[in-house]
């Protein structure tokens, strides 16, 4: 393991750059599309409602390994595009994860008891000003703990990239394991990477869920 | 503890179980209505089967991709692989090998229209696809160390990333590459074979009397021409 | 200056307000009573738009709220309204939940609205708390806040939604005390309370409802000395006496 | 350019039949274990119990950390290279069943915390044991409060399943994969069908368990 | 038969229950008053040993609950506990909340344990609801649900906390009801609560706490009439006067 480690740093260190920068490219886009699909979904026009039910029903019923060879290998053959493995990575990525955040807005937009609305429409706010104003910020306090697990999931997630030569940490983890027969070595190595992003967010989210239910 | 595959054989249990890739045209490719998998490698396994255990029906074929040919017989799924797999130093700390049985040699394909007409034309702007865990993957790195190389997990994932304009050529062993020309119009080779490839049958590190035998085998068909006749089979029209 | 015209409300196939006839009047304060369920809620949440009226006409100052044309965010900062639960904005600061909409809607400057808000704090007596969160403050202080912001819009009428059935008995006079205060001031005042007290000595005339429908509206002295309705008879004996 | 009647053959079609059953039989079975094993771990983790539940719990977290590709490929790869064999079944059973069931003992944990307090109170109080108050008031409404999220974490384990496809087990991705390895002209056909096959299984799923949701 | 002797109980570094001295007897009714935080329900907590005490002895009927031989889960059946909020099972019926602990811990067979049960649904008017789920239920009915599941295991005391303040006002009485009915029969009671009326009319003594200490201990009638420390004066007057 030190051995891979040690001859194969930079190569890793690259990969892991790529798996952290994907990830967070990934998670803010997911982040604003999920946003406003959730508004959709509590909005009172039923063509929007629609939108987004649909696109949530359909996205997260899909394997993301699925969505994005769909991306990298059907779309191109048919429209006569070229498009990376990390591009088509991070686009499947975002397609999958939107549907999932998608419903944690929704839960914690509703999660803002219904009061808050009305104390904001009873002192003349419109609708959309008291979204913005006080319901949004309090849905976004109430998801920080499902959102930072929803993108822990993604940075694990984003291990498909290793299937479409994504340059990301499982991608060079194939190919170090391949030249070097130390499969065992090199898949701990890769590991220990993705838990060195995951694990101490996976304390913090748990963290600050407890000083949440504290309060 | 477990019987070796030759003891196995001669206490009547008569099957071998070979891996081999199939989803190579030519070399090995299942037809999923039958059930059966068809080309140069498993026809070759077939004719050393025949030779073993003196029916070919009692060769048994499992599905493997380039990457994990390895591990099928490390774990102990399959008894040997045959799958245009290279003899190198490197899989002998691995795996055992028989002697050769075929040499093959690494090329280069690109579509028909396209600018790069071998080997010495590939930049930085071309992108060369091939399988994780080839050799070919690593000749690069000497052959042609300025061209970008993608790895994908199986050559059929590779020649479809080709097809799908994902990268500029795709490199492999040149049976492997007349396979996929062989289905799919459009590509033709850049410049010739690069490399040779001796292909050997992969074993356990403990089996050395099943490759005892496996390599008097090979000599058997080669001398009685069973071999040529397999190759012009699958690979005459190409030649 | 608030007029229901043979409102009907329904939720569904349930008829909740039923054939409401009624006005309120500038610098009166009316007490609704009525058991639970019997439409309280909605009749006062009708006033300012936040449940909409199925049949007839809601006039206030003349303007039909229920009419298309009619822009409900402004009749709404006419009409203050302070809830049963207080709905202080729990990431905001006392002083800024009470400057929130003067500024964002009155387009008050921040100094001015600072100003005005500190005076209202002052008048609930909590002018010390004006940096605290909402989740610091005691119930009693919450519903005092929640005042002091609905104030702030200086509505033309403030509906209070059983402002004090969320607090410990101990807090309770606290909130009463604020609003008899308002009430001696001239404020026009619509309240859903079960406190008696209030309902007897405070306001002007109560209105009891029951199953959607006003049985008595009456000056509240005569009211408590002796109610018609039989079940406003029940309901009086009931609340009183345990 | 693409070819549906080809890729849809009758001999495809029943090949990659097969492979769905695969898909539908392996994530049954994953699913089983998971859950009991789970249940289990889940129990010990929000019993506090002093040293187990901590060293436990930390290994689980770590599990949880990584990626499932790489725990399959773990187990597939690299375990021989201990001595420790197994088939792409079995190495895709091993590496689903310690994943999934860290990430359901942790759904169990919190189900069974968000049972309100005054339930265990009223339960001691009425002179049950810890563990009688356990078994007859926590878990109940615990496990009937976790049926959403566990629901939505099978869903997940059937979509993993495509990754399996990585060490060739012949489920219903690999076996796409094969039939459109016949011709480029299968491809995007096969992957709509692929979309389609998980989508079905995954929402028919979903919306059978609304079935099982209870609220108080 | 409760005997609190030189208890001292705390919360970390906090002092919640200060050198307390105090018996309850058989057949006494005793109400606990007091302002929010005083140590009420910490107090009460203790007698069935939801919370420990840090210092001194409680015996029960003679038998030290905090001695480590003590099994405690015997002698949580002879002490009955009511919350405030109710806390039935949700997922059992009325019937199978009541039943549930008699027939795991008392062992009893089942239609002996359901013919209790439905006399005790009887006494607290609730018969007709024995096969409704407790959401099915309004908050007055589900606390006299709790009430008879405390009865059911024929406990020597019934323990308190604040039984009526998560109910709708209309609903309080019904349940003062029962508790009143209970007293009369000779129950030995222990309630932490705000109603007065239950306090003055029908309690046998009262204590009152502050911060953690009894400050007053007298029957209830003479408290009353005439409390003598001035928290408890202040604290009265507060209760008493909105
Ligand atoms: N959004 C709604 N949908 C359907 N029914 C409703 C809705 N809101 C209220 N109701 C019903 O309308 C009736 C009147 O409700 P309302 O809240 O006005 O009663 P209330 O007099 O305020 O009672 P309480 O004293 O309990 O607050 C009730 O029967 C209630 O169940
Ligand atoms: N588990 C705990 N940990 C720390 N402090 C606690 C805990 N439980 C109670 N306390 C503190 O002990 C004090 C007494 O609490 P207790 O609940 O007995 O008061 P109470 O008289 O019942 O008040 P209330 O009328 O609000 O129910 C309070 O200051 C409270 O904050
Ligand atoms: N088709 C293959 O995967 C084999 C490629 C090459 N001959 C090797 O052994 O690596
Ligand atoms: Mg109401
Ligand atoms: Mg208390």
């Amino acid at each position: 393991m030190i051995e891979i480690l040690t001859k194969h740093y930079s190569t890793l260190l690259t990969a892991f750059g790529h798996t952290l920068a994907i990830s967070m490219i990934s998670m803010l886009v997911s982040l604003l599309f999920g946003t406003i699909l959730a508004m959709f979904h509590v909005s009172k026009n039923k063509a929007l409602n629609k939108i987004s039910g649909y696109y949530v029903e359909c996205f997260k019923n899909i394997p993301l390994l699925v969505i994005t060879m769909f991306f990298y290998i059907a779309i191109p053959m048919v429209l006569d595009i070229k498009v990376n493995g990390m591009i088509a990575g991070a686009i499947g990525l975002v397609i999958y994860s939107t549907s999932f955040i998608a419903e944690i807005v929704r839960t914690g937009i509703q999660a803002v008891p219904a009061g808050q609305l009305e104390a904001g429409l009873a002192s003349g706010f419109s609708y959309w000003e008291t979204m913005y104003h006080i319901v949004l910020p309090q849905a976004f306090k109430i998801v920080i703990p499902p959102l930072g697990n929803q993108f822990i999931t993604l940075v694990k997630d984003s291990s498909v990239l290793g299937f479409v030569a994504g340059m990301d940490l499982m991608y060079y983890g194939d190919l170090i394991a391949g030249e070097t027969f130390n499969m065992m070595g090199s898949y701990l190595v890769i590991s220990m990477f993705y838990v060195i992003i995951t694990l101490p967010l996976n304390y913090l989210m748990a963290h600050i869920e407890r000083k949440m239910e504290m309060a | 503890s477990e019987k070796s595959v030759m003891e196995r054989i001669e206490s009547g249990d008569k099957k071998i179980v070979w891996a081999t890739n199939v989803t190579t045209p030519l070399v090995g490719q299942l037809n999923v209505e039958t059930g059966k998998v068809a080309g140069y490698d498993s026809d070759v396994a077939r004719a050393l089967t025949e030779v073993i255990t003196g029916s070919a029906e009692n060769a048994i074929f499992v599905e493997v991709s380039s990457q994990n040919r390895v591990a099928f017989v490390k774990n102990n799924i399959a008894d040997a692989v045959i799958s245009t797999m290279t003899i190198t130093d490197e899989r002998e700390k691995q795996v055992d090998f028989t002697d050769s049985y075929y040499i093959g040699g690494q090329a280069l394909i690109v579509p028909e229209d396209s600018d790069i007409q071998a080997i010495e034309d590939l930049t930085a702007d071309t992108i060369v696809a091939g399988a994780k865990g080839t050799t070919m993957m690593l000749n690069m790195k000497t052959i042609a160390p300025q061209a970008p190389t993608r790895e994908y997990d199986t050559e059929s994932e590779a020649f479809t990333t080709l097809i799908a304009g994902q990268a500029d050529a795709y490199t492999s062993d040149n049976v492997v590459l007349m396979g996929m020309m062989s289905k799919t119009s459009g590509f033709r080779f850049a410049g010739g074979r690069i490399t040779d490839e001796p292909y050997g049958i992969a074993l356990n590190e403990d089996e050395d009397e099943f490759r005892e035998e496996l390599n008097e085998a090979i000599a058997i068909i080669r001398e009685n021409g069973t071999l040529a006749e397999i190759e012009e089979k699958w690979f005459g029209d190409y030649y | 200056m608030i007029e229901f015209k043979n409102v009907n409300k329904y939720y569904g196939s349930f008829h909740a307000l039923k054939n409401i006839n009624v006005r309120f009047n500038q610098g009166e304060v009316t007490v609704i009573l009525g058991p639970s369920g019997s439409g309280k809620s909605t009749l006062i949440r009708c006033i300012n738009g936040l449940e909409e009226i199925s049949e007839g006409e809601l006039l206030i100052e003349g303007v039909n709220i229920h009419d298309k044309n009619t822009n409900i965010n402004l009749i709404r900062q006419e009409v203050g309204m302070v809830f049963q639960h207080f709905n202080l904005y729990p990431h905001k600061t006392v002083l800024e939940n009470i400057t929130l909409a003067p500024i964002f809607k009155l387009k008050k400057n921040k100094t001015e609205a600072i100003e005005q808000a500190e005076k209202l704090l002052e008048k609930v007596q909590l002018l010390d708390k004006k940096d605290m969160y909402p989740n610091q403050l005691s119930g009693g202080q919450k519903q005092r806040v929640a005042i002091a912001r609905g104030l702030a819009m200086n509505p033309k009428v403030l509906l209070f939604d059983e402002p004090t059935s969320a607090l410990d008995p101990e807090t309770i006079g606290e909130v009463l005390k604020v609003m008899s205060d308002l009430a001696k001031e001239g404020m026009t005042m619509i309240v859903v309370t079960h406190e008696m007290g209030f309902a007897r000595e405070v306001s002007d005339r109560t209105l009891f409802m029951s199953d959607g429908e006003i049985l008595e509206d009456r000056p509240s002295e005569s009211f408590f000395l002796d109610p018609q309705d039989e079940r406003a008879k029940q309901f009086l004996s009931k609340v009183i006496n345990h | 350019m693409f070819d549906i009647t080809g890729a849809l053959s009758n001999g495809n079609f029943i090949y990659l039949m097969k492979g769905m059953g695969s898909t539908l039989s392996f994530s049954v079975l994953a699913i089983a274990i998971s859950f009991i094993i789970g249940l289990g771990l889940g129990v010990i983790r929000y019993m506090k119990v002093p040293v187990a539940s901590n060293a436990l719990g930390f290994l689980m977290d770590v599990i949880r950390s990584v990626p499932l590709l790489l725990i399959i490929v773990v187990f597939y790869f690299g375990f021989p290279q201990l001595g420790y064999r197994f088939s792409a079944f079995g190495a895709a059973l091993i590496a689903f069943v310690v994943f999934e069931s860290c990430m359901i003992a942790e759904i169990v944990r919190a189900g069974l915390k968000s049972v309100a307090v005054g339930q265990m109170e009223a339960g001691l109080s009425t002179g049950f044991t810890f563990s009688e108050t356990m078994r007859h008031i926590i878990i109940p409404q615990g496990v009937r409060s976790m049926v959403p999220s566990l629901v939505s974490q099978f869903i997940s384990l059937i979509k993993d399943t495509s990754l399996t496809t990585i060490i060739s087990f012949s489920e219903l991705t690999y076996r796409s994969k094969i039939i459109y390895s016949m011709d480029s002209a299968y491809v995007l056909p096969m992957y709509v069908i692929m979309a389609f096959l998980y989508w079905i299984i995954c929402h028919t799923l979903s919306k059978a368990s609304k079935r099982f949701e209870v609220d108080y």
